[in-house]
């Protein structure tokens, strides 16, 4: 008898999601699938605010990488009042960038996703986790809250909060950098780069081992890829323009202006589903399917233009004879784009114009459509508004991270549930070891929940298993 | 309520004009020539004049206002804040204040329901109700025809008569829903 | 105009009469009962009968007995007749010659008229309010005389505070007290005003008077000025009372004819002259500080007292500012003296108060009873209790900010003292019964509603509180209520009320908390689940009826 | 020129006779809390937050319309007065759509100062959401109704100081509202001369600059009664 198993919430992610798991009349898997099942209504009731609120309200969508609204919203800010930010302003808001997807990346590395790597899928769930890592590993786990840390305080020093610092603005930014916060960054620099040396060093090596075969199951499919990059072709995360590339690492299209977003990104939408399911349009859908985050980034760019991230990039390149193309390797590619944003942050802190305190440059509106982009840890983040003659919004359309993966964690779920899913016989339980891997796949992406769906709510586990019939078999709940 | 809107019958012939006045286009010698033509103008002058020009009475001008132009229109606020030489923004605060004064303009005939303790008491509740479902219109609202607004009265002092309503001043007391109704049937056939 | 100015125009007025008067009512209430067409009956009767120079068809205002209208009186017979029809006009007509009708004629003998004392409405059914002429010739502007030239202003306020007479607009603050308060600030402009912004649903005293006896009114505010020495005085009414303001308006002019107002009254140094400002539908305009705002042609928003308007009122000056039946009071005063008028009444509450009786009762209408009369006469014998066989639940005294006195404490008198310890008020005037059918919850949601809507929202416990109890209130009655909301709207209740600037807010609350008080049980059967937070079932203590 | 001496919570002040007893406090050191309250303008007592206790008086009077008497023996903090204006303060919570995360005053707000100074974490009364608006029509300033408290500053500061009445409160009860003009976009009223005092005024972000962002409006309120004692007693220095 077919049945389906969800897995509902899934956790060591930011928000509430479910995974349903659908089981033929041989108790193999015949499909899978990734619910969201919040819903916020942040598009809607940014109605008839002042774009200047913007940063301030898109921020409250997520306490995990607030930084990506803020920069998303105060560029289409600058946008909205026409104007040429001033050259620190722009170095301080990479700079905060730079240090949220450090921050972001440790949080996702060490806190949730390591854990299965270090301890094992099928190690007890109880210390499945950042506790049980302390444990086992102390100084590593040590090392991954203090890289966490690092990131955040930069945060801190530029914003004067670790979360929801609302200092960038349209414009530019509130304040400036002061000597003191300089010396501190740079002080604290070279623990950084021994931390994610460290960690590199660490799952390399299991990559040629312990996890080697995860590789071929956790998302290894053909898609396109979608990210920034510089006009130069290298890795960008706060301006530069899009590209698309395919697993063969042709580049699809180049050049393309955020502005025009709405040309060659599709949005669906399914039933089962808060979730938007976006497209490259060109494609259709579901054939668009396109992935971005670090990987993504990774794959787009030409290089990085760092010394020893190229060195790593090279690696990863190797290690997948060409394009790494398994979702698998996101979290490699995290920790490379660590170390990217740290040989980033060292170079800004020897730029002796970071100091400046020309940072926030003053206008009206000027313009009142307006598409503003930028490198989320999870990807690229789109905030398009339109504004009245008085700035107020008419209406907002924001393209998460997180979404656009939505179609690749859907194929991740397929095909990691039926590699390791087979035979489930009626009232048989699935062992709670596969039912993590399966949670795994999307941990690959570390989606961010809240802010694809704009959703408030909690975070505890709900798995069902359902029958061919459409009957729910069994339940089980983690709160 | 009862007192308002009496001087329907004066306005209507003139709502061609008034229509011309709303449109917005600023051309403002037009306009205070139109006004000078216009003898509602004039007799609201007059009032003011009676008065003294003084702030004070600027209540007794808006009544006049809205006696002679059947609601209190933006053109008409503007002129009673320069007659008077008060802010704007004061006499809208005065015009929105008080219950009796309309800025939009009512139906040809007005049904007030008198919704007092002594009728709510004896069910003008349920008469307004079944009001606003034959009218299918809100109390404070005119019909889209424009034909009758259906009003609420706080209380027109005659309790004894509970439940009361008002159709165009007349005052019918001990009402049923049915009677209410056949009532405006009548006034909108005349 | 002098004395013998005065007698001469009674006595015209006396010889000008016919040998009969029919007198017919011309209020709202006898109006929409039909009084027009019975007028129109009477006087072509009287046409056609050929009887123009015998009989006299005369209106006159309220006579009081509102439910049982058209009424119609007869003089020099001075016999009633209730109901009475266009048809029965003819037959009315011809008892002036002894013929019969089938009118109905009135039970002078019942409760309704024997236990009535009228001083406000002596003139009731006797004068037609439009004629100053058959004011005088009752004896009216007399007082004013009286005032003028035998009294100083001095006396005239020792005579008021003799009276004991106490503000009948609801405050109950003593008249003479506040008329001294005026009289000894510095001499300067100074205001009389007469609150007649009568706003309380189901009170309709002020309205009567005025339509009834205009002159009364205005006589009262010209002693007042002289006393307090004031030259100008206001009448402000509210808008929705158009027969009044043109009785007033008629009033006034001619009183200015007479020289009953204008300069050197009766010969005497004292000018007095009389406005009307009329309202334009706010409640809250009742308030004094907010009725003053008023008249200067500002937003009806209260101030706080103090100061008080004996001491800045009006354009900053002192005005002494009293409600329309303070004023009626004034001239048999000061033509009968204080003393007589505290004759009358109880030690705490002299004299006579006028209430309109309206809701479940047989008998609506406007009566005058001496204080200490109590509720039980007035409801059950005066009004003859609730139609159709009805139980009386409640009896509702001083509209939105007043409360409800149950049924079994209607045998408390009414008086200021009395009616405040019972969480009830004196008010205005109006008395509303309700019957056994009555839902409490709904009454004071139905309360707080009207409130909501007429708070002018300057102060935050008024403008805001009033929308939360509000909402607590329908939340309640729409069974979707909890104990914890019960409890928060007792608490709420007595934070507006301690808390708003006006008498608006600071008495909004009265009819929760006297329907908490009376009839707790009903707002707990109405609850979502009848336990408390604990899951103990709730059930009122105190003055619960058992239904 | 009379003086009076009176209590305040224990404390013995003299002051001149005719100032409140919120001067008094002033004088005493004795905090009151307020929001409608501004030194330097008319008073109006209609936030009802100064109410405070008076010895034989058994009503609760504000502080700032209150005069002083001699021999007055006034307590500005109980349990009572505490329990009431928390209340007040999440009826005006509930009244509006206070959102502090993204206000332009957060952190500088008096609403939020009083919250804090009454011990309110969250309104016990649900919150009404009502549908208002933001008007940006002015090239310098922005109002947000949604964070007006109704408290008049603006009302009277721009009438008594500045002299040119741009505001007025209209309509009535829960539908009153700060008005400019005509009711018209504030940018369209000839009579504002763009001083900013309003700015200064609002004890909330309701009016504010308008490129100020979360946090970012720091209002002078200091500034009005520098001013206002500037030209009355012509110092011009602080």
């Amino acid at each position: 008898m077919s049945r389906t198993v969800v897995i509902d919430p899934i956790t060591r992610i930011e928000g509430h999601a479910k995974i349903s798991v659908y089981l033929d009349d041989t108790g193999d898997v015949s499909d899978a699938r990734f619910h969201v099942v919040e819903y916020r209504g942040f598009e809607k009731f940014c109605e008839g605010r002042p774009f200047t609120e913007m940063a301030g309200i898109t921020a409250r969508i997520c306490g995990i990488c607030p930084v990506s609204h803020l920069l998303a919203a105060a560029k289409t800010g600058d946008k909205i009042l026409a104007v040429k930010i001033p050259p620190t302003a722009e170095k301080l808001r990479r700079l905060m960038n730079l240090a949220q997807l450090t921050q972001s990346h440790a949080l996702s590395f060490f806190h949730l996703s390591s854990p299965d790597f270090l301890l094992g899928w099928d190690s007890d769930p109880a210390k499945r986790n950042v506790f049980g890592l302390i444990d086992a590993n102390p100084d590593l786990a040590r090392a991954g809250i203090r890289l966490r840390q690092f990131g955040q305080t930069v945060i801190e020093k530029l914003g004067a909060r670790k979360i929801h610092a609302a200092w960038t603005v349209p414009g530019g930014v509130r304040t400036p950098l002061s000597e003191e916060s300089r010396q501190w960054i740079l002080d604290r620099l070279p623990e950084s780069f021994d931390t994610v040396n460290l960690a590199l060093d660490l799952f390399k090596g299991m990559l040629d081992g312990a996890l080697k075969s995860e590789i071929n199951v956790f998302g290894e499919f053909p898609s396109l890829f979608m990210g920034l990059v510089g006009a130069d072709g290298k890795w960008e995360h706060y301006d530069g323009h899009l590209r698309f590339t395919d697993s063969d690492g042709n580049i699809v299209a180049d050049n393309l202006s955020e502005d025009d977003y709405a040309n060659f990104l599709g949005e669906a939408v399914e039933p089962w589903s808060y979730l938007k399911f976006p497209y490259y349009t060109p494609l259709g859908y579901p054939d668009g399917i396109y992935r971005v985050g670090p990987l993504a980034r990774l794959n787009v760019c030409d290089s990085i233009g760092m010394d020893a991230a190229d060195r790593e990039l090279q690696n990863l390149r190797d290690l997948a004879q060409g394009v790494p193309t398994s979702s698998f390797l996101y979290h490699y590619a995290r920790l490379i784009e660590i170390l990217t944003c740290l040989e980033h942050i060292q170079a800004l802190m020897d730029d002796p114009e970071i100091t400046s305190s020309r940072v926030r440059s003053q206008a009206g509106v000027n313009s009142l459509n307006a598409v503003g982009v930028s490198e989320a840890p999870r990807g690229t983040l789109f905030h398009h508004y339109k504004v009245d003659d008085n700035g107020l919004i008419e209406s907002v359309n924001l393209i998460i991270a997180t979404g656009q993966n939505n179609l690749a964690m859907n194929k991740t779920v397929t095909q990691i549930a039926k590699e390791y899913i087979h035979g489930i016989g009626d009232g048989q339980d699935i062992p709670e070891g596969f039912l993590n891997r399966v949670e795994a796949g999307i941990r690959c992406y570390d989606p961010c929940l809240s802010c694809s769906t704009h959703a408030a709510g909690q975070m505890p586990l709900h798995i069902q298993l359902i029958g061919a019939d459409g009957n729910l078999l069994t339940e089980r709940y983690r709160d | 309520m009862s007192v308002q809107n009496q001087p329907t019958a004066t306005v209507a012939p003139e709502k061609p004009q008034k229509s011309a006045s709303d449109n917005k286009s600023k051309k403002s010698d037009n306009k205070s020539k139109k006004k000078e033509s216009d003898r509602r103008y004039k007799a609201l002058d007059m009032t003011m004049k009676r008065h003294h020009y003084e702030a004070d009475a600027l209540i007794e001008v808006l009544h006049k206002a809205q006696d002679t132009f059947g609601y209190l229109e933006e053109d008409v606020l503007r002129h009673v804040a320069k007659g008077l030489k008060l802010p704007l923004s004061r006499v809208y605060g005065v015009a929105t204040f008080y219950h009796l004064f309309s800025l939009k303009p009512g139906g040809e005939h007005t049904c007030v329901v008198c919704l007092g303790t002594a009728c709510h008491v004896k069910g003008a509740s349920e008469l307004l109700a079944d009001l606003e479902a034959e009218l299918g219109i809100k109390v404070g609202e005119t019909t889209s025809d424009g034909k009758i607004s259906l009003l609420g009265a706080r209380c027109i002092g005659t309790c004894g008569l509970a439940p009361a309503i008002v159709i165009d001043e007349v005052v019918s007391g001990k009402q049923t829903s049915e009677e209410t109704i056949k009532q405006i049937k009548d006034a909108l056939a005349q | 105009m002098d004395i013998n100015e005065l007698h001469a125009m009674a006595e015209q007025e006396q010889l000008r009469r016919k040998p009969h008067r029919i007198r017919y009512c011309t209020s709202a209430g006898c109006v929409s009962a039909g009084a027009i067409a019975v007028k129109d009956g009477l006087k072509a009767a009287v046409k056609d009968g050929k009887l123009d120079n015998e009989i006299e068809i005369s209106s006159v205002g309220c006579m009081g007995l509102c439910a049982r209208g058209p009424l119609v009186k007869v003089e020099p017979s001075e016999i009633f007749y209730e109901n009475v029809t266009a048809e029965q006009a003819a037959s009315v007509v011809s008892t002036c010659h002894g013929g019969a009708t089938d009118a109905k004629v009135s039970d002078l003998e019942h409760p309704f008229w024997k236990l009535q004392q009228p001083i406000v409405l002596e003139n009731r059914g006797r004068i037609n309010p439009e004629r100053i002429e058959e004011y005088v010739q009752v004896g009216g502007y007399q007082s004013l005389h009286k005032a003028l030239t035998d009294m100083t202003p001095a006396e005239v306020v020792e005579e008021m505070k003799k009276s004991g007479l106490r503000g009948r607009g609801g405050g109950g603050y003593p008249t003479g007290l506040k008329w001294e308060t005026v009289a000894k600030m510095p001499p300067g402009q100074k205001y009389v005003i007469c609150n007649a912004d009568e706003g309380d649903p189901g009170a309709f005293m002020d309205r009567s008077i005025l339509e009834s006896d205009p002159h009364r009114v205005l006589e009262g505010m010209a002693i007042a000025g002289y006393a307090v020495g004031a030259t100008h005085g206001f009448v402000y009414t509210r808008a929705e009372y158009p027969l009044a303001i043109k009785h007033l308006q008629k009033a006034i002019k001619q009183a200015k004819k007479f020289e009953f107002l204008g300069s050197q009254i009766f010969g005497s140094g004292f000018d007095f002259k009389v406005d009307i400002r009329i309202g334009a539908g706010a409640f809250v305009c009742g308030e004094e500080t907010a009725l003053m705002h008023s008249i200067q042609g500002a937003r009806g928003n209260p101030r706080p007292r103090p100061p008080y308007p004996a001491a800045s009122g009006l354009w900053d000056c002192p005005t002494l500012i009293n409600n329309v039946e303070s004023f009626a009071n004034v001239a048999p005063i000061v033509r009968n003296g204080g003393d007589w008028y505290a004759s009358i009444g109880t030690e705490d509450s002299k004299g006579t108060k006028v209430f309109a009786l309206t809701g479940k009762i047989t008998n609506t209408g406007l009566i005058e009873v001496p204080m200490g009369t109590t509720l039980r006469q007035i409801v059950e014998e005066m009004g003859d209790g609730v139609p159709d066989g009805g139980v009386v639940k409640a009896v509702q005294t001083g509209g939105p900010s007043g409360g409800c006195v149950p049924a079994d404490l209607l045998d408390t008198p009414v008086e200021y003292k009395s009616l405040l310890k019972l969480g009830a008020i004196m008010g205005s005037g109006g008395m509303i019964v309700m019957d056994e059918g009555t839902k409490m919850v709904e009454i004071a949601r139905f309360y707080m509603e009207f409130c909501r809507e007429e708070t002018c929202g300057k102060c935050v416990p008024c403008r805001t509180g009033t929308v939360q109890l509000y909402e607590l209130l329908d939340k309640i009655s729409k069974g979707q209520g909890t104990a914890k909301d019960v409890e928060q709207l007792e608490k709420l209740s007595y934070m507006v009320k301690e808390m708003s600037l006006c008498g608006l807010g600071q008495t909004a609350p009265n009819p929760i908390l006297s329907t908490l008080d009376y009839f707790k049980q009903e707002y707990l059967d109405l609850l979502q689940s009848p336990a408390d937070l604990n899951g103990n079932k709730i059930e009122a203590t105190a003055n619960a009826p058992s239904a | 020129m009379s003086v009076v001496t009176l209590k305040i919570d224990g404390v013995d002040v003299a002051i001149a006779a005719g100032s409140s007893v919120m001067q008094a406090a002033q004088e005493a050191s004795v905090e009151i809390p307020r929001l409608c309250y501004l030194e330097g303008l008319s008073t109006v007592g209609s936030c009802r937050l100064c109410v405070v206790e008076i010895a034989g008086i058994n009503k609760l009077l504000p502080a700032c319309t209150t005069e002083v008497r001699e021999g007055m023996d006034v307590t500005t903090q109980s349990p009572k007065l505490q329990d009431y204006r928390r209340m007040v303060l999440e009826l005006l919570f509930g009244e509006g759509n206070h959102v502090c995360a993204i206000c332009v005053a957060n952190g500088n707000c008096e609403l939020q100062d009083m919250a804090i100074a009454v011990g309110m974490d969250h309104s016990r009364f649900p919150y009404r959401f009502p549908d208002r608006k933001a008007d940006l029509s002015h090239t310098q300033f922005g109002i947000d109704h949604n964070r007006c408290i109704l408290c008049t500053r603006c009302v009277r500061v721009c009438d008594e100081i500045e002299g040119a009445h741009v505001w007025d409160v209209s309509q009535r009860g829960e539908f009153c509202h700060i008005t400019s003009g005509l009711d018209q976009p504030w940018g369209d009223v000839d009579a504002c001369t763009a001083c900013g005092k309003c700015v200064d005024a609002c004890p909330t972000g309701a009016i504010f600059r308008k490129n100020d962002t979360t946090g970012e409006k720091v209002g002078d309120r200091e500034k009005l009664e520098f001013l206002v004692k500037a030209r009355e007693n012509r110092e011009w220095v602080r």
